[in-house]
């Protein structure tokens, strides 16, 4: 078989917290250019399972290929070094910083140690423009924005340095339907530059038409990956729910 | 937002009047506290904790605490004044001292960021061994340093002022500058603010968190030189319990425990209205009986004084 | 220079008010003060062993121009600078009770006992008391303070000078009474036979006094102290408590230093280098009414 | 969850172990550690610290801090002195006594939360305020209390234990009470974890906060009481420095800064531990300058034993 | 005319933080059993107004009637004690404690002041078992819990005690398929309990098949109060994003 190499292969993920299993041999695979929505009921495991592929937590057991090759993600800094780029569902923004700060956080401009604020300012308004998100002021504090002002932050954040995978963990729960639709516009735009996207969200309708493939969890369990196309959303919403996948002869 | 809603909001702005309405009090009570004289003494009694205030306040914005910066300076100060009773050249010694006090900050964030341990058990830790070992090194003996390095630094002027000044205007210029233009500032803002997210962001936390603490270590150990400059000697008891001082001198500023706000130059401030209470009720005359009272009172009033500032802001 | 004793003004600059023993040697100095009719300030840091404190002090007192400065250094060498200071400004310096070291600061004249042959007196009296054999134990005061090592100087030279005399245990409990108590009674865990316990002051004596009672060994244990502050006295007057301490006249000392600074800056006579105030053992029977009444001390 | 993961997870699990390592290392240094009058001593010892990081820990738990015990002891002990002296009953002035903690505890709740001013401030001030009373009372003079009832809490035992203990068992049984079983305590972890939060659930967070300080004056008071038994007397320097060691005993024993966590039995531990090695130090004859390098390097040593928990659990 | 009196009503609310003018004489009713849909853009003012009601934040001016008097909220405990619960955005639990904990926080369950904790347990466990969310342990802080389990002890919380106006601001953001529909059919059933309900939510879908009446802000300003079915689902988007009302014979 001639398939290119996946950007990332998660095989056989578990975790467990204290007495709690999380996640059970959980696995996932993603190519360039693709987008792969990651569907589940709310304690399914989504968000821990993109954790350990950030960073942000380190599995009990399992392996993560970057690709093709084992990769060895113990912190954050060794996702991005990987390029993997993650909004985080707490979104993870301080709340202290303005806009800017929280954009570059980590990856300030700067010269010879001295940050380059103008252009960190004058980059941030153009990353924000582009969803459409309505900012008073990019002085002001973080922790003083709307709900959807933040999420805009962090969604700008991940799109703004080059990445070749962008993990979204519901990254228009808290938006507008305007706001929303730039984001769908965006991660069209991510895939057509080859970017992989794990897109994680509760939206079926959003997920079924702009998603190439889906992975459904339940319980911690993989329950079914294939193309979304394959499936109704009707079907995708019942294995949702009753975690047990829908018989098909197309299924992949 | 127009000039004058800039000017108010400004952290600096309210501590300094605070400060200023101190002034005019202790003029108004004694004829001795705005003379030449005393405004020297005023600079000169300031420096040391002023010194200690900008390490603790960049320690206290990344949410950390450092207990040990009295002992550190004790510890660099017999050091310093060790070296020198062994007839070692007197800025070999000062380099010596300074390097002394560094290391035990290194040593302070090394075990704070590697053993996961809490700043104010380490610290408090590091407050015991440092004392002890200024102790040890000397046998308890306060050895006598009449170098005229160390002279000058204690007593001569420059322009007008007394030195340490000028070791504290050096301190919160490079401080400012680090804190508010550098990266590694911006860096220190966003651990204070939410560790776990500067984590996520690839901000090397342990290694930021380690090159403060070291700055701590630093800064105490240049309050040492400036303690020996002032002493002309090295007594190994010095600074003892200096660092509520300075903690205090930051929290009045206006920089809270909490971490990730805070203007750096404030402390300075905050060092100036503790100075000025101590100094103003000395020359007052007032019994030490009643001083621990008054500067009790000062204290809670300043801070209150200074907190009306957000009750006008609402 | 003042002619008139109405605009003589001194600045006496102690290291702890908070201790009865600074306050006696100012009752001493006050009474003196009165004597002359002269104006003084009786003036200390907050806390003993914050000398950047007393340094503060003597800095704000050299703004007001005194005639004169009596100064109790809390330190022996950190305070030089400041004696410096004040003979720069032409003001004389006369220290009391604690020294400052030799060096470039000029001194008048010093007003005090002489701690070291004090306790060594001490130390002989104890070792009689336990007839020339035994162990003891002392608890210091704090570690790096000219007076602390005097006195232990002081005992030690005695000790060591008894072959059958052990040091057994010596710890520094920072003149203060709790950290007394605590090193006490951990020195009758480890030293059970212990003889006599030396506290370097009366706070830590009385410290040791309670350990000892608390053990039931009043009998078997001498415990001596330093200052002869009340709460000393009463404990001797009752009987069973404290054995000993060692009245270093401090009133005196207060009273002599004074009168010291009046004469130099109004005579300008020449002092001596050492005017010796002397001290004496007082032992429960020497603490009678009539030695109260000087005092002014009243007990019940 | 296993009975083995719950015993392993409960957080007085491994600070006891750390206690018992600490007791076991100084049973084999020194002969006289395990000897029954030596645990009466410690025991004795303990208490003072004990007591006042029972309150200590409660405003821990709140995220604040109190530094003013030292000095609210030092009050009410020189206050029950002062009336003793004045020929009042002795149990009218232990009253008194406990009454002036209480309000000393109550004025810095009333302060921080009427003024929002930062409790490490207030406290602080009070602090200078309680110690500058306490010498103005007396004059600075230390009385002498030889009345029955405080020898007897000084020096008698009960059932073979020394009385101090049991006033500390006394204190942590209804501190554990009160922060486990009672509605109070659930908002005073409530108040920890996220105080906006708890305000916005509509608990009375000023009035909660002002009652914890409240409780913590009190308990400064009530170890006032054991302290003027076990000194019999009233020095008005006594318990200096002292509220460091209880916050050490508070933090040792597991309790976070950050508030809205931990178990208050810890600091009970955490108190014996702190005690543990001074008195060990004490019997072992280590000399003074070697013994605070050594308590420095024990505090470290016994709060990263205890952080291996953690690691173990991960 | 001999309308009823409205359960709650807002009169010329404004509100500036700083500098910044979040709400500009906002208006706003709610009858009893009726449900109020919230509309607007991120950052539209809308947290801000019902926090207003809430009592989490105070208003810089105009006034707010309960009942038809005069209500002088000033902070959370007012709030209730008119009955008002509230949903917040940012859900408001304490991270540090369990389910129960914070389900009952500010009105434990006690005898004599001591904490009812079995009963606590057991009502806690019935009340999200009602939405149905999967929480494996109620022993856990809430800081460890997913997004959408959070959100349920949150609902919970504001329907759990004797509410008569409920504020929800985006209580199904995170919330799965199944779960938003529990939430749903929790609002309808609240409704015909006579309780008034003010929701704010982002998925039109939603709020126009569920809601009686709805608001929408733009830039803090009223745009339009109307009946929902007044409207078309389009017609309404369109007034979100332009801010304008469409103008139209049937409107309220
Ligand atoms: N740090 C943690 N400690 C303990 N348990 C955890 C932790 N993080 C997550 N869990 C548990 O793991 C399970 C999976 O959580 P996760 O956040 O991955 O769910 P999710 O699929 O993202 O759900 P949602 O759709 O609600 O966001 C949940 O039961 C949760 O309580
Ligand atoms: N505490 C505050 N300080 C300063 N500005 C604030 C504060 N809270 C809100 N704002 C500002 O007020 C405006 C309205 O915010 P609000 O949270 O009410 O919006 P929203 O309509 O709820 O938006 P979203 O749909 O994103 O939740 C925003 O521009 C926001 O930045
Ligand atoms: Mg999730
Ligand atoms: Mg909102």
């Amino acid at each position: 078989m001639n398939q290119p190499v996946p950007l990332v292969e998660m095989r056989n993920i578990s975790k467990h917290f204290g007495g709690l299993q999380a996640l059970t041999d959980a696995c996932l695979d993603l190519y360039p250019g693709e987008v792969v929505g990651v569907l589940g009921h709310n304690g399914a495991g989504k968000s821990t399972l993109m954790k350990i592929l950030a960073g942000a937590q380190t599995a009990s057991s399992g392996e993560i290929l970057i690709n093709g090759d084992v990769a060895d993600i113990q912190d954050p800094n060794d996702a991005r070094a990987y390029g993997i780029e993650t909004i985080y569902q707490e979104l993870a923004l301080c709340g202290n910083l303005d806009a800017p700060s929280n954009l570059f956080m980590g990856r300030e401009l700067h010269k010879w140690g001295f940050l380059r604020k103008r252009e960190m300012r004058r980059e941030a308004a153009e990353a924000l423009s582009k969803l459409n998100i309505r900012i008073k002021s990019l002085e002001t504090d973080v922790e003083m924005m709307s709900g959807g002002q933040r999420q805009s932050i962090s969604i700008s954040r991940a799109v703004h340095f080059d990445a070749k995978i962008i993990i979204m963990d519901e990254p228009t729960a808290a938006l507008g339907m305007e706001e929303s639709k730039k984001v769908v516009d965006l991660i069209q735009d991510l895939k057509e530059h080859g970017i992989g996207i794990l897109w994680i969200s509760h939206d079926i309708h959003d997920v079924y038409n702009f998603t190439d493939r889906i992975v459904i969890f339940h319980g911690g369990k993989n329950v079914m990956t294939a193309r979304t196309k394959d499936f109704t959303q009707d079907e995708i919403v019942s294995m949702i729910i009753s975690g047990t996948p829908v018989k098909k002869e197309a299924a992949v | 937002m127009t000039m004058f809603e800039k000017i108010r909001t400004y952290p600096l702005t309210w501590i300094v009047v605070v400060a200023l309405v101190l002034a005019f009090a202790l003029t108004m009570a004694s004829p001795y506290f705005l003379t030449s004289g005393n405004i020297n003494n005023l600079l000169k009694q300031v420096s040391i904790v002023a010194i200690l205030a900008a390490g603790q306040s960049m320690v206290i914005i990344t949410g950390g605490i450092d207990l040990s910066v009295g002992s550190v300076l004790a510890l660099s100060a017999v050091t310093i004044g060790w070296l020198i009773q062994a007839d070692v050249h007197p800025l070999i010694a000062t380099f010596c001292g300074l390097a002394m006090g560094t290391l035990c900050g290194f040593i302070n964030g090394f075990i704070i960021t590697r053993g996961r341990i809490a700043p104010f058990i380490v610290t408090l830790g590091m407050l015991g061994i440092a004392r002890g070992m200024a102790l040890v090194i000397t046998g308890g003996v306060s050895y006598q340093i009449l170098e005229p390095l160390f002279l000058t630094i204690g007593n001569s002027k420059f322009l007008g002022l007394p030195i340490p000044i000028y070791f504290v205007i050096v301190t919160y210029f490079v401080i400012h500058i680090v804190m508010h233009y550098r990266v590694f500032g911006q860096h220190i803002y966003a651990i204070g603010g939410e560790e776990r997210v500067a984590r996520l962001q690839g901000i090397k936390v342990d290694r930021e968190k380690l090159k403060v603490y070291t700055i701590s270590g630093f800064l105490a150990a240049l309050a040492a030189v400036v303690m020996v400059g002032r002493l002309a000697a090295t007594p190994p008891s010095v600074a003892q319990g200096i660092e509520l001082q300075a903690i205090a001198a930051v929290i009045i500023g206006g920089i809270s425990f909490t971490g990730g706000r805070g203007l750096v130059l404030t402390a300075l401030v905050g060092a100036l209205i503790m100075a000025m209470i101590t100094n103003g009720l000395n020359i007052l005359g007032i019994s030490s009986f009643w001083q621990q009272v008054l500067i009790g009172v000062v204290i809670i009033a300043a801070v209150w004084l200074d907190n009306l500032k957000s009750a006008a802001r609402q | 220079m003042p002619a008139t004793a109405q605009d003589f003004s001194l600045s006496f600059i102690v290291k702890d008010m908070t201790n009865p023993y600074y306050w006696r040697m100012g009752e001493g100095a006050k009474r003196a003060a009165e004597e002359l009719g002269i104006e003084m300030n009786f003036v200390s840091a907050a806390t003993n062993g914050d000398i950047e404190g007393q340094i503060a002090v003597v800095e704000t007192e050299l703004v007001k121009s005194p005639d004169a400065i009596v100064l109790v250094p809390m330190n022996g060498t950190a305070l030089i600078p400041k004696v410096m200071e004040a003979n720069s400004l032409g003001i004389p310096v006369i220290t009391a009770d604690t020294r400052v070291d030799d060096g470039p600061g000029k001194v008048e004249t010093f007003v005090g006992l002489d701690e070291e042959e004090s306790f060594a007196g001490m130390a002989e009296w104890v070792v009689a008391q336990i007839g020339g054999a035994g162990e003891v134990a002392i608890l210091e005061g704090f570690r790096g303070s000219s007076t602390a090592e005097l006195r232990l100087n002081g005992m030690m030279r005695v000790f060591n000078s008894y072959p059958d005399v052990e040091v057994v245990a010596s710890i520094a409990a920072d003149w203060d009474q709790e950290k007394g108590l605590k090193a006490a009674e951990d020195i009758l865990q480890a030293h059970p036979e212990v003889d006599a316990i030396l506290g370097t002051n009366d706070l830590m004596a009385m410290g040791a006094v309670q350990a000892v009672q608390g053990a039931g060994m009043s009998d078997q244990i001498i415990v001596v102290g330093d200052d002869a502050i009340p709460s000393a006295l009463a404990s001797m007057r009752a009987g069973g408590g404290l054995n000993a301490t060692i009245d270093g006249n401090t009133d005196q000392v207060g009273y002599e230093a004074v009168m010291a600074a009046y004469r130099f800056v109004t005579e300008g006579v020449e002092l001596d280098e050492w005017i010796v105030v002397p001290s004496s053992i007082l032992e429960p029977a020497d603490v009678t009414d009539e030695y109260l009444a000087a005092r002014g001390i009243e007990l019940d």
